[in-house]
């Protein structure tokens, strides 16, 4: 078997085993470090998928801005004393009927699925020859997809400023 | 390829002319934004006169493109991002319309003045957002687009619902949020797969359906579902619904009002846009399309219906009465005919006019009153007749009795039915008509309850005054006038969604 | 060469695992890791099935814009957790529950 | 005199001018309220004789052809295009043929009457006159209208009105009893509502260009104006669950309208309503909605749907006696006085039903009759019951015994209230009940084996128990020995006022001479029956030989 | 004689008469209301005896007006104002306007009337009025019209003195007990108005005439019930004896010539129009109550019971007569029985005057209180006995006569059981005889008091000349034998021969039964045999207790379990279908928890059952959460089976 190939499902079982410890931890700090494990898994994956971009985007906004801002959020939410990053777990029975059998009925219609279509390598068309994916990414979202990149920006904009507004002190001495 | 980016980019420019209104929301955004950082900060009157403004000039611009296409015409924008055609151009009108109102009502964020004044800017510019969004999810015909625009949307209902800065802001906000998160990645998931099977996010393009039925099977049965999951939220249809009570409960009236009109609509037509798509390849599967959107807009209404029967707080009532009148709406997509577009497009009209009225009023009473419990409605209706009778001219339009359009929508949207059971003789169509106007009996007994306590308790003794800001009760007079205008005179608003073309 | 199928199933596993996480866990940020899961695994779909889609690289896009997304929504969320958690004291989903009929 | 052409417009919008003029005249007038409403009421009396003078049965009978109505108004109101299947055309449409007009005239009776009651009024003046014009004005709609949207919108605009008079100046379960008939109404109104919706897709007329789904009920009675191969095509064969759609139709509408009348068992909102309903209201619900409800099946249902009426005659018919049986025995056990009238109400309109179902010009003519006749009576009966709640704010019969002796003028007109009640000769009762059974057997000499002798013979059971509980009452209230439950009371109870005798006394007059000459009213309507039984018969049976 | 021509407003004259009189006196002189009206109805009288005279041969119907009409050209069914004027209305009208002006004239001194008699007056006059358009009508409907406008004035005037309980109660029972019979009357008009298609009545007999139909019978059969009701016959009976209550001139106009003769009259003018069975069956009904009412009046302690009792006997009589063929004797007997009738009755209002009280113990010594009075009294209680040289033997003999003849040719028909009827009629007469010599014993029985009170002349008179009237002058010249006299119609039909052995039968029955009358008021000795008679006559055979176990209490039983259907059913459908889906085992208790708190209570309810959809158990957002999920995978699920093929 290809290194290359067993390293994929290494990662790939590294993810699953972390996502799964995910769902058992009880420290709060533990799954977010386990989640840290997920992303940086994924990112591999993704190498595999042929999506060098998004591998990268994937550790800088993910590792690099989400992760940092829930571990943010757990520190900023812990200030009691006495305060252990537990976190219980409660809808035992019905979360996790209705998670395991979506997570098993996709499982079954998957390997229902016939995907003779995507056993052939992609075609890459003759005028993209000369470009890499990330190169021929760039171009696309200037061009392409400059409309929703604009968005995003205004997106982001509008969002901070209202994140901003709610997340700051109360003034007039209110602030609790 | 550099000449494809050159020509992509041309094309980018030369549509930035059909895309004016978009632009004229960014630009009062940015407007907004620039004054609120560079001056002092934005006085509130000074937010909503730009806010208004901009949706005012968003409202000419939008008017301007309704004679630039002829019914028959579509636009496609930006490499087939978004597609302009008289549908959207129709609701970005109402969009508008409501924005403006909207930012009318009184202000309701608590806090010291400035600060106030701070967050209103910020509301103005998140309802402005929101207004953008919809006008996006109008007009999507892209995945990649819908998604996004259905992201502008929730993110600014997030955060619109916390506006109040109350103690129990925080818990509808999040409630929504995550709601809105698992359901967007639900969604997600299924236009993954979309994507895949289809090989492109183009639903517009033929070949996207094509390649899609190519491939019937569970996969693509699951993968619809899920997709419907994110529309159903922003519908709030069951079983996507359950945020809807909480966020009602804490958001700004203002706020609320759009929150219930705007993405429901946008929404509305997106999945008016799939219907056909997605009724044509469910053909070839066991699962009917119209079964299923009957089966939800039954669920939908009865449910909706039912829950707002016991609901003790007018804005959770409301809510619920947002569910059930979503029921209603669905019913246009179950089949997609000609008459019962035109039946739906109505509905949709006078469900947002009515919605926007009532919510005006409301927010009068909210005022002495802010969470709007049932209970201190007691007798207001002797205390100020006039809020009180308009009141229930808008319950009565929701209801859907003469004189009011909402029951000309009604009548309409169950003709539609009939019309369609005739031609097509399926039997869920008259469970769904039978169904629909049993509810429209149950949604008396409910829509009613406000005017109800407000004439027939008694006022208690220490009864707060009631403010009665007389902008808005003219506002609200003014929307009632036109649904029981539009009652007697259907044809005036009928002949707008005529020359919408059903093609698509 | 990695069947697509292995792919899809590995997002079908965490994507299930997501949603558990965000059923069964009491505290908010724990909830939002659960989407965060899910959403990974939904990028997993679209990363694969973008390699197919050379001429526009959609799926690639989408993904990025899905992170993107997902990270303003992470922003506001934990605006509003750090709200919360001024008025309620607390970060547990089973006891914030101030909007009860 | 070109108004003339507009006398019914003017009789719907007179009251709502009226309404609008309360609601605008400021609370410093508030006394004037009730003049108001009194002067709305008597121009339209005014109108109403107008219309009386003007009217001349030799014009032609109505029913099947708009030139054949009278004081015919038609305009264009809305034409809504709906895309492939065509345009929508709504109008309005006003005309009275002998089926509305003596309903018409009824109604501005009893309508002026409930006025003259409401003078104790002493709550909320102005939303209680605004109301009650307001409700006068749908009911003129609902009987003059022609165009079955326009019909519907009145006889939708009868309930809030109602709902809002009962339960804002009813008694102490006036808010039970309001919902209650609000959503019985409700519920008779969107079975309607369906049926319209049928009829209007599959219906069809043409103004010489184009043609159009039209809301035109004179047009729905055509076979000819049913767009062939529509859902209630007469000439197709469109079923339902293994139903003809247009018995199904039919059906629905017959049950929408059977609440209103109210037919038994669909009553129970009936006595609640009528209990806890302020005087003036209690006499216009019976004197008037119901009425609706009779005018309803016939207008809409009789003759849209008269294959229906034939094949459901039977049906309609038991209907009718078990109301007629049903109420008289509810009413027997009445203890309050106004229940026990409002279970009359249900037992006489069983005589309407089943003269209705009869689909003989005999039977036709009863119901009408009796429709105007059981208008006035329980009108009077009503106010009866409104005189003594106002001396004594209590109407248990128990309580009461011979107050003939301290009201002899008020045991007078109750004699003869409660006396056309059980149907007296003399008195307009006997008249329509005598006619009702003369069609109700002919009708038994059909083929409908479900219609058979045994229901006129057995309806005449009701004049036993209608004879039992009038009589019941006048020996226990107004006989005997004098007695009050309060002694109290014996103060308050005094002998009617002027403006009750004057009241009491016209309705009593007036129920007098439709007694004694019936052909008064007979006259107006009886060439419209005729047309109406023979072309219901004629078409309806052509439709089910087909 | 030469008939006159007969114009219409001879109609204003005979009806008019005494409703002028009394507008006239109510305007003028309000306190002679009574002479004023009582000069009316004998111009009303004298008119009609003139028209007697010279129109008694001549049949004439006159249209008045249509009243109303339904239909056109064929189908017409015209309901005209018509009077007939012929022999038997024409004579009946006359007896009925005599006695109507005695009464009266009678009423203007009654003592018991204090004040103000407009009211009594008006239903007087209303009762005749209406009594007249009985006579007269030519039209079956009108008849219904006037026929129930007399139940009307009945219940009017029983009822006069409302403050009385019996009174208000006899009264209410009068009429209802009617409205029963008259039920028979409208599906008699049913049937006539339809299979006959018009309602005169000359027609009808005409039609009747040229053959009979199987509806007539029906028709006839509820004229019949009518009659039954309006004759007070069995099993009908029970209001007559309670309608005593009503002043006692009343009591005489209402069973000699108002009311009760109505019924009899009825059957006489649609004689023609009975088929077999009715008649029949009226025969018995008639025997039975001829002897059901005779034994009812033997033992009746009140003077006026009595003479109810003896009136509903002799209803049974005419009605017998009738049901066997011979309505003439039946015309017969109900003239001679007006006259001796009334007379028994204002004689009766007389004595009790002197004696305070009705009662027959009290009344003793009338003799020497009011002579006059009391000849009068006996000669026509003799004439109700049936005693040779009064006017009720011949008429007596007429019907004894006639059934005999019927049950002879029955019974060689097959028909055994008619002689039922004759023995019951005979029984009837024996009967008669005991309970009148009873009431005479007591009436003769001496007593010592000597209040004397003068009888004013306008009570002296008219009971004298009905005394008078009494003898078998009235009836015939010949005192005994029926078949001449003046009444009878000889050209009519056939007249019976009376066997030779009846009238010494019936002469021997009367002084055998007069005889144990007699004894019968010194019958002291209380025999438990005795005593059950003594109860079962008074009481009228406890038929009111029957009537009371076996038909009102069982209708207002299946009234009040209407109530609770309505209540309990048909509300609680109306609140069970507000209360949508709930399951069916909830149902019962939900009705009776939300009966009353009503409909919003029970939406309430309705949801706090279904409400999960808005609860979701706990109100957290992962449940909801939850809930949609589940949501999703039904639906998954379902599709799943739908592609195996579910």
């Amino acid at each position: 078997m290809d290194a290359a190939i067993v390293t994929f499902y290494m990662f790939c079982g590294l993810a699953v085993v972390a996502a799964t410890g995910m769902v058992f931890t009880k420290n709060l700090l533990y799954a977010a470090g386990l989640l840290a494990i997920v992303m940086l898994s994924l990112a591999v994956v993704f190498i595999y998928a042929g999506a060098m971009f998004l591998a990268v985007s994937q550790i800088l906004i993910y590792v690099g801005g989400i992760l940092v801002l829930i571990i943010f959020g757990v520190m900023l939410t812990s200030r009691k004393p006495g305060f252990s990053f537990e976190a219980g777990t409660h809808y035992h029975f019905f979360g996790w009927l209705a998670g395991l059998s979506i997570m098993v009925i996709l499982i079954m219609t998957i390997l229902d699925f016939d995907f003779t279509r995507w056993m052939h390598p992609p075609e890459v068309p003759d005028n993209l020859s000369g470009y890499t994916s990330i190169q021929h990414i760039g171009v696309l979202l200037m061009s392409k997809y400059l409309l929703i990149l604009e968005l995003a920006a205004i997106f982001l904009l509008v969002v901070m400023a209202g994140a901003l507004q709610i997340g700051a002190k109360e003034e007039g001495g209110k602030a609790s | 390829m550099e000449q494809e980016v050159y020509s992509t980019l041309t094309e980018t420019l030369d549509g930035l002319g059909t895309f004016l209104p978009e632009i004229a929301l960014v630009a009062s955004i940015l407007l907004i934004f620039a004054l609120e950082t560079f001056t002092r900060g934005l006085s509130i009157q000074w937010s909503r006169v730009m806010g208004i403004g901009g949706f005012m000039v968003v409202l000419g611009l939008s008017l301007l493109q309704w004679p630039l296409l002829d019914s028959g015409n579509s636009i496609t924008l930006f490499e087939e991002m978004l597609i302009l055609d008289r549908l959207s151009v129709f609701f970005k009108i109402l969009f508008s319309i409501a924005g403006i109102l909207v930012l009318l009502f009184p202000v309701e964020i608590n806090g010291e003045p400035r600060q106030v004044a701070h967050r209103f800017a910020v509301f103005a510019v998140l309802i402005l957002f929101m207004a953008l969004g919809g006008h996006l999810l109008l007009m999507a015909s892209n995945l990649l687009m819908a998604y996004m625009a259905i992201e502008v949307l929730s993110i600014s209902g997030y955060l619109i619902t916390f506006f109040r800065f109350e103690k129990y802001s925080g818990e509808g906000g999040i409630k929504y949020l995550i709601f809105g998160g698992v359901s967007s990645a639900v969604m997600l998931y299924g236009f993954s797969f979309l994507y895949g099977l289809g090989g492109t996010l183009d639903f517009t393009n033929p070949d996207f359906f094509a390649q899609l039925s190519v491939s019937s099977v569970p996969l693509l049965v699951i993968a619809i579902l899920m997709s419907l999951a994110g529309i159903l939220f922003k519908l709030s249809a069951i079983p996507m619904h359950f945020w809807a009570p909480d966020a009602y409960r804490v958001a700004p009236t203002g706020g609320l009002a759009f929150i219930s009109v705007v993405p429901k609509i946008a929404a509305l037509v997106l999945l008016i846009r799939l219907t056909p798509g997605f009724s044509d390849i469910l053909a070839a599967t066991p699962l009917s399309w119209m079964v299923l959107m009957a089966t939800i807009a039954m669920i939908t209404m009865t449910a909706g219906n039912a829950a707002a029967l016991s609901q003790k707080n007018a804005l959770r009532l409301m809510a619920y009465s947002g569910v059930a009148h979503t029921g209603f709406l669905l019913i246009g997509v179950v089949v997609l005919t000609e008459y019962s577009f035109y039946a739906v497009v109505f509905y949709a009209v006078i469900f947002a006019l009515a919605n926007l009225g009532t919510f005006l009023l409301l927010s009068v009473y909210r005022l002495n009153n802010p969470g709007l419990e049932m209970s201190r409605f007691h007798g207001l209706g002797f205390k100020a007749a006039l809020p009180a009778v308009l009141l229930l001219i808008g319950m009565i339009a929701l209801t859907g009795l003469p004189p009011t359009a909402g029951f000309s929508g009604k009548l309409l949207l169950f003709s539609s039915v009939w019309e369609s059971y005739q031609s097509i003789g399926n039997t869920i169509l008259t469970a769904l008509l039978i169904l629909g106007i049993l509810n429209t009996v149950v949604a008396l007994g409910f829509y009613l309850k406000i005017p109800y306590l407000m004439f027939f308790r008694p006022l208690p003794a220490e009864a707060p005054r009631i403010q009665t800001p007389s902008l808005i009760i003219v506002f609200s007079a003014m929307a009632m006038f036109l649904l029981l205008y539009i009652f007697f005179q259907p044809d005036s608003l009928m002949r707008w969604i005529n020359s919408i073309n059903f093609a698509l | 060469m990695i069947p697509i199928s292995h792919f899809l199933l590995f997002s079908a596993v965490l994507f299930g695992l997501g949603l558990i996480i965000v059923f069964t866990r009491k505290h908010i940020l724990m909830v939002l890791m659960g989407i965060e899961l899910m959403l990974n695994a939904v990028n997993i779909n679209l990363a694969v099935f973008g390699h197919w889609d050379t001429k526009f690289q959609q799926g690639q896009i989408f993904a990025l814009f899905v992170i993107l997304v997902a990270a303003a929504e992470a922003g506001v969320a934990l605006a509003i957790i750090i709200k919360l958690f001024k008025n309620f004291k607390t970060v547990d989903l089973s006891r914030i529950s101030g909007l009860k009929d | 005199m070109t108004m003339d052409q507009y006398l019914l417009s003017f009789l719907i919008f007179t009251p709502i001018a009226g309404a609008l003029l309360v609601l605008i005249l400021p609370a410093k007038f508030e006394s004037q309220y009730k003049l108001v409403g009194l002067g709305a009421l008597l121009i339209m009396a005014l109108i109403l004789i107008r219309i009386y003078t003007l009217y001349d049965p030799q014009h032609g009978a109505g029913v099947y052809e708009l030139e054949a109505f009278h004081f015919v108004e038609h305009a264009p109101w809305f034409t809504l295009d709906l895309g492939a299947i065509g345009s929508l055309r709504a109008s309005y449409l006003l005309g009275v043929d002998g089926f509305s007009l003596p309903l018409v005239m009824l109604s501005v009776v009893v309508l002026l009457a409930g006025v003259v009651a409401s003078w104790g009024i002493k709550k909320n003046l102005k939303g209680y006159f605004s109301l009650y014009l307001l409700l006068s004005g749908s009911v003129m709609g609902c009987f003059v209208a022609l165009d079955f949207l326009l019909f519907y919108l009145f006889f939708e605009f009868l309930l809030l009105p109602m709902f809002f008079l009962i339960g804002l100046w009813g008694g102490l379960r006036r808010e039970y009893a309001a919902i209650k008939f609000f959503l019985y109404t409700l519920l008779g109104s969107v079975l309607i509502l369906i049926v319209m919706v049928m009829l209007y897709l599959s219906v069809q007329e043409g103004d010489g260009e184009a043609f159009f789904k039209t809301f035109n009920m004179v047009s729905m009675t055509q076979a000819e104006n049913f767009i062939p191969g529509s859902a209630l095509d007469p000439g197709g064969d469109q079923m339902l669950w293994g139903w003809p759609l247009r018995w199904v139709a039919f059906l629905l509408l017959f049950i929408g309208f059977a609440i209103k009348v109210p037919v038994v068992p669909l009553h129970t909102w009936l006595p609640d309503a009528h209990v806890e309903a302020p005087t003036a209201i209690s006499v216009v619900l019976a004197g008037v909605l119901l009425k609706v409800g009779g005018y309803g099946i016939l207008r809409a249902g009789f003759l849209i749907f008269p294959d229906g009426a034939i094949e459901f005659a039977g049906f309609i018919a038991v209907l009718g006696l078990i109301s007629i049986i049903y109420g008289g025995l509810n009413a027997l056990v009445s203890k309050d006085l106004k229940r026990l009238v409002a279970y009359s109400s249900v037992a006489h309109m069983g005589f309407v039903v089943l003269g209705l179902a009869s689909l003989t010009n005999e039977g036709f003519s009863g119901a009408i009759y009796q429709m105007v006749s059981h208008g006035l009576i329980s009108s009077l009966l009503f106010l009866v019951a409104g005189v003594l709640y106002d001396r004594t704010g209590d109407r248990m019969i128990e309580k009461y015994s011979g107050l003939a002796q301290k009201m002899p003028r008020f045991t007078a007109i109750s004699v003869l209230g409660l006396f056309a009640a059980l149907g007296l000769p003399g008195l307009p009762g006997f008249i329509a009940e005598i006619m009702v059974f003369l069609g109700a057997m002919t009708a038994a000499k059909g083929p409908d084996p479900l219609f058979s002798i045994a229901i006129p013979i057995l309806a005449t059971l009701g004049l036993i128990i209608g004879a039992g509980y009038c009589l019941w009452v006048l020996q226990r209230m107004y006989f005997g020995k004098f007695y009050v439950h309060n002694p109290a009371w014996e103060k308050s109870l005094i002998d009617l006022t002027k403006r009750e005798s004057i009241l009491l006394y016209s309705l009593g007059l007036l129920i007098l001479s439709l007694g004694l000459f019936p052909s008064f009213l007979i006259n107006i309507y009886e060439g419209t029956v005729e047309a109406a039984v023979s072309g219901i018969l004629e078409t309806g049976n052509a439709i089910l030989n087909r | 004689m030469e008939a006159l021509p007969f114009h219409n407003w001879y109609w204003d004259l005979i009806f008019l008469g005494p409703v002028l009189g009394l507008i006239l006196g109510l305007v003028l002189f309000k306190k002679k209301v009574g002479v004023f009206t009582t000069l009316g109805m004998a111009f009303s009288t004298f008119f009609l005896v003139f028209l007697c005279l010279w129109n008694l041969d001549t049949p004439v119907t006159s249209k008045i007006f249509n009243w109303w009409h339904i239909g056109s050209g064929q189908n017409i069914l015209q309901v005209d104002i018509l009077f007939t004027s012929n022999r038997l209305t024409l004579l009946m009208g006359s007896l009925v306007g005599f006695i109507a002006t005695l009464v009266f004239w009678y009423s203007t001194h009654y003592e018991a009337l204090k004040g103000d008699k407009s009211r009594y007056y008006a239903g007087l006059v209303l009762f005749t009025f209406a009594m007249m358009g009985i006579v007269f009508s030519g039209n079956l409907l009108l008849t219904f019209v006037f026929w129930e406008l007399v139940g009307f004035s009945s219940w009017f005037l029983i009822g006069y003195w409302h403050h009385k309980p019996e009174a208000a109660r006899a009264a209410r029972k009068a009429f209802l007990v009617n409205r029963i019979g008259d039920i028979g009357f409208i599906i008699a008009l049913m049937l006539v108005g339809v299979y006959g298609g018009t309602f005169d009545i000359e027609v009808l007999l005409r039609e009747a005439h040229s053959g009979h139909q199987a509806w007539m019978t029906w028709a006839g059969a509820g004229l019949l019930l009518a009659v039954i009701g309006k004759s007070a016959q069995f099993p009908l009976l029970t209001w007559l004896p309670d309608a005593m209550e009503g002043p006692t001139p009343v009591s005489a106009l209402l069973h000699a010539a108002t009311m009760v003769a109505a019924g009899v009259f009825l059957l006489v003018r649609m004689f023609d129009f009975l088929a077999e069975p009715v008649l029949t069956t009226a025969a018995f009904v008639g025997g039975i109550t001829a002897f059901m009412g005779a034994f009812a009046a033997w033992r009746q302690e009140d003077i006026k019971k009595v003479l109810a009792f003896s009136t509903i006997s002799q209803l049974g009589f005419m009605i017998a007569s009738i049901g066997a063929g011979y309505p003439q004797f039946a015309f017969l007997h109900l003239f001679t029985h007006a006259f001796f009738k009334a007379g028994l009755f204002l004689g009766a209002g007389v004595m009790a005057h002197h004696a305070n009280s009705y009662s027959l113990e009290a009344m003793g010594g009338m003799l020497k209180k009011a002579p006059w009075v009391t000849y009068a009294f006996i000669a026509a209680a003799l004439a109700l006995a049936g005693v040779p040289l009064f006017s009720g033997f011949i008429s007596k003999e007429a019907i004894l006569a006639g059934i005999n003849n019927w049950t002879a040719i029955s019974v060689r028909e097959g028909f055994h059981s008619s002689i039922l009827v004759s023995i019951l009629l005979w029984s009837g007469v024996f009967l008669t005889a005991v309970y009148v010599a009873r009431m005479l014993g007591y009436l003769l029985k001496p007593k010592n008091e000597t209040a004397a009170v003068s009888t004013p002349n306008s009570q002296l008179i008219p009971v004298v000349l009905l005394g008078i009237g009494s003898i078998w002058l009235v009836a015939g010249l010949l005192p005994w034998d029926f078949s001449q006299a003046w009444i009878i119609d000889q050209s009519a039909e056939s007249i019976p021969e009376a066997p030779i052995w009846m009238m010494p039968l019936t002469i021997s029955l009367i002084i055998f039964g007069g005889y144990l009358g007699y004894r019968d008021v010194h019958y002291t000795k209380q025999k438990a045999f005795n005593r059950a008679v003594t109860n079962l006559s008074r009481l009228n055979w406890q038929l009111d207790a029957i009537y009371n176990a076996m038909i009102v209490a069982p209708t207002l039983w299946v009234a009040g379990m209407v109530r609770i259907i309505d209540k309990k059913v048909l509300d609680g459908l109306y609140n069970g279908a507000v209360a949508g889906f709930v399951v069916v085992g909830h149902f019962l208790n939900l009705v009776d928890r939300y009966l009353v708190d009503g409909t919003v209570h029970l939406s309430v309810y309705v949801v706090r059952r279904s409400g999960v959809l808005a609860k979701a158990g706990s109100g957290s957002i992962q449940a909801y959460l939850i809930w949609a999920a589940l949501f999703l995978l039904v639906l998954i699920i379902t599709v799943f089976f739908m592609f195996i093929g579910f």
